[in-house]
């Protein structure tokens, strides 16, 4: 399913081939690491095989064993030596194979990437984008499936970054290597090689500022935000609630830290009702974040209880329907948004 | 020139290789070639040393010795028909080939007691139904999964272990001694530390064999692991599938030394190193380590040299033909677990006449090989599980929300 | 500042000192050693040392070092062999010296422990405790200052506890060394010793039920709910309230996961205003969670906007006019309700 | 028999010894008892060894010999002083303290260039300003640390590099080439591998002095990242202070190899051994280890065997005492850095007559010392630091909100 809108239209559009959204991450990061000299793409697999799935495919021909480092098995070094690189002029893209093995890194992220700018009352910054395929709904199971945002959401001194389309994979990932905060960037692999989202990317460089969340479908009746591969959910829903004659707002807020609220609560300011979709397990995930932000600080433009359709709070299992039963779906969401504007 | 290495039968691959090159395509320079590349480490011996000892492999009965050849014949057989039944869309998830290196799994688990734990990783699937399985094709009950659950867990069907919620290697079974991995590489180590402490701490004398691919031994938690069970002098062995390639990177980027076996030094515990196209070689080593554990003197690694077949995971058989040397892939295969045994046992005169080559698997792929390839029974044991697998219903979708929580009493 | 209600009563307590909240850790760790002889405690200097704050002091005289173990500074081995340990049988105490490095041992926590009862679809489950000491306020900075109880919260699998009394240190350790789930167990250190918190203690053996709440004072104009130290912040704050004029209602949750639901929709049934405090980073922080659980099931018991005060969105930093700075405080809790109120 | 061994000076706590482990007191015995138990390990050499090639420390002038006293006397100021200003309520925070582990830090960081890194941890403090220090005590510019900053940061002043947002030990400079740690244990190393990574890759020859205990080296991250250091040979060299032990836990508990040096050998890269006692040996492996990384071999682990003098922090003082052996410690403080560094120069006549023994430090606690037993210079650059720390202001409290992100430009 396409997006709706805002398309890239045709006018700023010059390149004559729709690219997805794996091919988008692919020209960021060569783009980047072509416009900046200091810069190092680093991770397991990256260089020689190109990548577990091909993101970094041909960056070690181009620039080289120096600048683009296949790492050993180590996710806690791949981190620490990426900061120490920024610590050290460098700007750096660190690969976790799958972001499920961030976890391996994680004392390395929280603590040694993420304080470093505080810590030292600004001496330091640390331009690292750690980046990752993300996300379920593709049989992955437990190891292979995650969205662990919520874990750095509230690790302070993270950007957390999650894009939907190659529009903004490509233009989000450039920011980020731009901005010159550690970012966790995820991205979703079920959209890698989506045709149906691919699309016509500027010939010009160009970038996706943080903390600006999308519209991606205009509406009055209630409003939908989420992120990554559940906007696609939520489009869809979008499409079934206008068959029954409701209008439904879909937000795409891309980056959660920063976090655009102001897009949200104008929607809510014309729709009054509010969903919020992801796919990371409930208990302390974004969605309830959102929720939280919504009714602290704009409590008076709800007509009815703010609704979150997320994982249940399970591992994802791997079989087909075990695996469905726990992950937010359309029709789920379609069922909500009837509940809730009837409420 | 392009070949498609990995599905390409060894004949053919010969055909590729530069005169100079290309070694004599005898039993002989099969089992001869890389012997001495692949098994010159430190602690190694290559089966021709002439020694006063004998070595553990040397008091193997002839039963035994046709046994473990037999299970080579399994575990490659289970390979084989489960990268057909993926090509024929039937299998989902992803399927790492333990081709080639099934000697390492039948050498070092063919001594252990019914007691002693394992963990198998990715590449290991034959490991949980090979485990205990001596002389005991037959037996429901043993300690060691039955190829039903197996086949059952990879068809992803209720019959298996875990009711299906994790794929492919994640299994396992506390009552048959089988940790379940995490997919978080060489994350089992501390786990299988903690078992043996916690059996230990009963009179018990289990070991625990670890299985971690070479690329795996760089994971902090295995030096954290191994570091703890050697302070403690607890009887894990590690076993070290050096297959000289994690994925898309090369031993030498993953690792300073060469023979992974160097790693235990650091720790202060022995380092064995195996040749693991060689059952015998394998088994000698492992009893070797396991003896070293069971006595109560700790930890130790063995690794075994091998070579990865084909790509890191079926979806990377194409690109894995690219950042593989052509030559490096046919001579790392060259050697084959199968035939290698198979010399052998016709050098102890436990193979003899027709027998010796009624089944000639060694040296086809998945593709070229057939049923014809591989004894009658090893056919038969496999197609019991597939056909329990396939009988067995997906498990309800509802079961997803449940066993978060182990429940109150 | 005492806890006002349910204090311990002098009926069913008949010890004669009241202990503080350490000790009773102390106890209910070595009464269930001595109780289960297949427990096994594990941790850096828990033995010879007897534990950076003494909380194990005397286990390795009275249980041998076959059963406390002084681990390698490995924080994942510790864990993992945690965890095997109680795969072959035994339920085990481990110990993080700060629960800050908790980070250094986060793979095994939220990917072997936390799944290990869902992937064997319930033939294993893991009685392991990791508990140790959190919490800001004495000037332990970035690394000896965390509540970082939202990563496991949104690891589902986990139990996550954390007592603010003596009673409940004692209670819901035992408890959760007998529930028979990996637990995380966040302890505050700046309560360990401190005496006006401390109580007298059953004599008998009892435990505190998981997924309860504690309503430490009853109110009805405003309800406050809480864990750990914060809940101290409440119950001060409560009490300037009530010279205000205000009567606060002060939940202790107690446990995070499971959370007891219903004691906080019946107190807001009461007081139709809710303030959550916890000294966490806010976003995907706890406090957000019950103001989501709130919102979205008890919405309209709200007459205002719920209002969360948490850490601030930054590390915690050493000296002390910075540490307060970002942390809640009696100041800020009453300033809230008093806008609530208003509301 | 109780003694509070940690405050107690040597003198008294030699009465506390039988006769026949009574040592006796003099220089001699001073330099001697502990120096084959503790240098004598694969890589170590004595003093005393003879040898055709001159040692690195051996082509020191007289005057860098009299330097690396004076930084002795200094690093032990400071930490006395410390303790008396914490004693006397001044400071916040736990003092880890480095009194017998000066020649450690002092050796290390003598021989390193002004463009190296160093990466110190909780008991290095003195590291801060040591580095680059070397014939610049009175310049406000150089490559390390001033006294000022350092103390500002201890005294929790805005004066401090990082505004006293985080304690004690964690401080560093981008400018003054010195990494932050986290309190996570050995969480540095791999910070290091890639600031001397960066620093390569525009050619330059910057060496990095990552500083550990031997409880540290049980971390994953240690091995991750001395791992990656090897396989890339970057000039990491991994200075361990072995002072046997870690906080409450013996380095038999945390370690399998006493000689943490072995810990090397798992990466196939150099162990040495110095005696953690005796500047000048620290400073020829120290040399060795540098220049071994700067001319492109790779990482290296230098272990300085030396004993911790008091508690774990200042809060284990009294607990230290209980569960380390009186004898012990006894031994472990009998051989003090100062003493052992004037016997030598006195033996190689950089030191005579009253000069020699003019200030006499070593032996006293820091309740005993006083400000007479360190040469002027010392005191006075200490006091004006402190000076500095109590005039500067503490932060704004509203600061706290701010640098948790870089601002966009
Ligand atoms: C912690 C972690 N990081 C990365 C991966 C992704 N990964 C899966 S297998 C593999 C390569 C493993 O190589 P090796 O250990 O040599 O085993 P082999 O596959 O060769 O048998 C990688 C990088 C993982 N599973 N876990
Ligand atoms: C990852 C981690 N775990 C635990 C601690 C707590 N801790 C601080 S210092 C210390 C002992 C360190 O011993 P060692 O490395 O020998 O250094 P020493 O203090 O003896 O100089 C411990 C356990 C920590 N800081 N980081
Ligand atoms: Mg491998
Ligand atoms: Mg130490």
């Amino acid at each position: 399913m396409a997006i709706a809108e805002p398309l890239v239209s045709a006018a700023t559009a010059t390149g004559p081939v729709a690219k997805n959204y794996l091919t988008a991450l692919k020209e960021a990061i060569s783009e980047e690491m072509g416009a900046n000299p200091e810069m190092i793409s680093m991770g397991e697999d990256i260089g020689l095989l190109g990548g577990a799935f091909g993101v970094t495919d041909g960056l070690l021909d181009k620039y080289g064993r120096e600048r683009v480092i296949d790492m050993p098995i180590s996710e806690g070094a791949i981190v620490g030596a990426a900061v120490g690189m920024a610590l050290n002029g460098k700007t750096v893209m660190a690969e976790m194979q799958f972001i499920d093995f961030i976890s391996c890194g994680f004392d390395q992220i929280v603590n040694m990437m993420a304080t470093y700018h505080y810590r030292t009352a600004g001496e330091v910054n640390i331009p690292v984008v750690v980046r990752g395929p993300a996300g379920a709904y593709g049989g992955g199971a437990l190891y292979h499936s995650q969205m662990n945002e919520a874990w750095f959401c509230n690790s302070p001194g993270l950007r957390v970054v999650c894009p939907s389309t190659p529009y903004d994979a490509k233009g989000l990932l450039k920011q980020c290597l731009r901005d010159g905060n550690p970012t966790i960037f995820f991205e979703l692999k079920e959209l890698y090689r989506k045709n149906e989202i691919a699309e016509i990317l500027p010939e010009e460089d160009y970038t996706v500022p943080l903390g600006k969340a999308a519209i991606r479908q205009s509406g009055t009746d209630i409003t939908l935000v989420s992120y990554g591969q559940n906007v696609y959910h939520c489009l869809a829903a979008a499409e079934e609630l206008t068959k029954l004659g409701l209008s439904a707002e879909v937000i795409d807020i891309r980056s959660l830290v920063p976090l655009d609220e102001e897009t949200i609560f104008k929607s809510l300011a014309k729709t009054n009702r509010i969903i919020v979709v992801n796919e990371a397990p409930m208990t302390c995930g974004f969605a309830g974040e959102i929720i939280s932000r919504v009714t602290t600080k704009a409590f008076d433009l709800l007509d009815a209880p703010p609704v979150r359709i997320t994982r249940l709070d399970t591992p994802v299992p791997w079989v087909k329907p075990l695996e469905l039963f726990v992950l937010p779906s359309v029709e789920k969401i379609v069922k909500a948004a009837l509940a809730t504007v009837k409420y | 020139m392009e070949v498609r290495v990995s599905f390409a039968p060894l004949t053919e691959l010969m055909s590729t290789l530069t005169t100079d090159q290309a070694p004599e395509m005898s039993m002989e320079a099969n089992s001869e070639m890389l012997g001495t590349a692949h098994a010159n480490g430190r602690n190694s011996e290559t089966r021709k040393t002439i020694s006063s000892e004998p070595r553990p492999s040397d008091l193997l009965s002839r039963e035994d010795c046709l046994e473990m050849f037999r299970q080579l014949y399994l575990a490659r057989y289970f390979d084989v028909r489960l990268i057909k039944e993926k090509k024929r869309g039937r299998l989902r998830g992803t399927l790492y080939s333990s081709h080639n290196q099934e000697a390492v799994l039948v050498g070092s688990l063919f001594g252990l007691k019914s007691s002693d734990w394992i963990s198998p990783i990715h590449r290991d699937m034959p490991a949980f139904f090979l485990k205990d399985l001596r002389g005991k094709w037959g037996e429901a009950e043993r300690s060691g999964m039955s190829i039903q659950e197996v086949c059952a867990q990879v068809w992803g069907k209720v019959g298996s272990p875990g009711r299906a919620r994790d794929n492919w290697s994640h299994i396992g079974s506390k009552a048959k001694h089988i940790i379940h991995s995490t997919s978080m590489l060489a994350g089992t180590i501390p786990v299988a530390a903690g078992v043996v402490y916690a059996d230990r701490s009963r009179g018990g004398d289990a070991v625990c064999l670890t299985f971690n691919g070479e690329g795996s031994t760089a994971q902090g938690i295995f030096h954290e692991a191994i570091n703890f069970a050697a302070v403690h002098k607890l009887p894990v062995v590690t076993i070290v599938e050096n297959n000289q390639w994690a994925y898309g990177t090369p031993v030498s980027q993953g690792s300073p030394v060469t023979d992974i076996a160097d790693r235990a030094r650091g720790f202060g515990i022995p380092g064995y190193i195996a040749d693991g196209q060689d059952v015998f070689d394998v088994y000698d080593k492992v009893a070797n380590a396991v003896a070293h554990a069971r006595a109560g003197n700790g930890p130790s690694i063995v690794e075994c040299k091998t070579f990865r077949a084909y790509g890191h995971g079926d979806h990377d058989d194409d690109r894995a033909n690219r950042y593989r040397d052509q030559e490096e892939i046919l001579m790392g295969r060259l050697r084959d677990p199968i035939a290698v045994c198979r010399k052998l046992l016709v050098d102890r005169g436990f193979l003899t006449g027709d027998a010796a080559t009624a089944y000639v698997a060694e040296g086809k792929s998945a593709t070229d090989a057939t049923n014809d390839d591989f004894p009658p029974e090893v056919v038969d044991f496999l197609n019991q599980g597939i056909e329990f697998a396939i009988a067995s219903p997906l498990p309800d979708a509802a079961e997803a929300g449940q066993w978060v929580f182990k429940e109150a009493e």
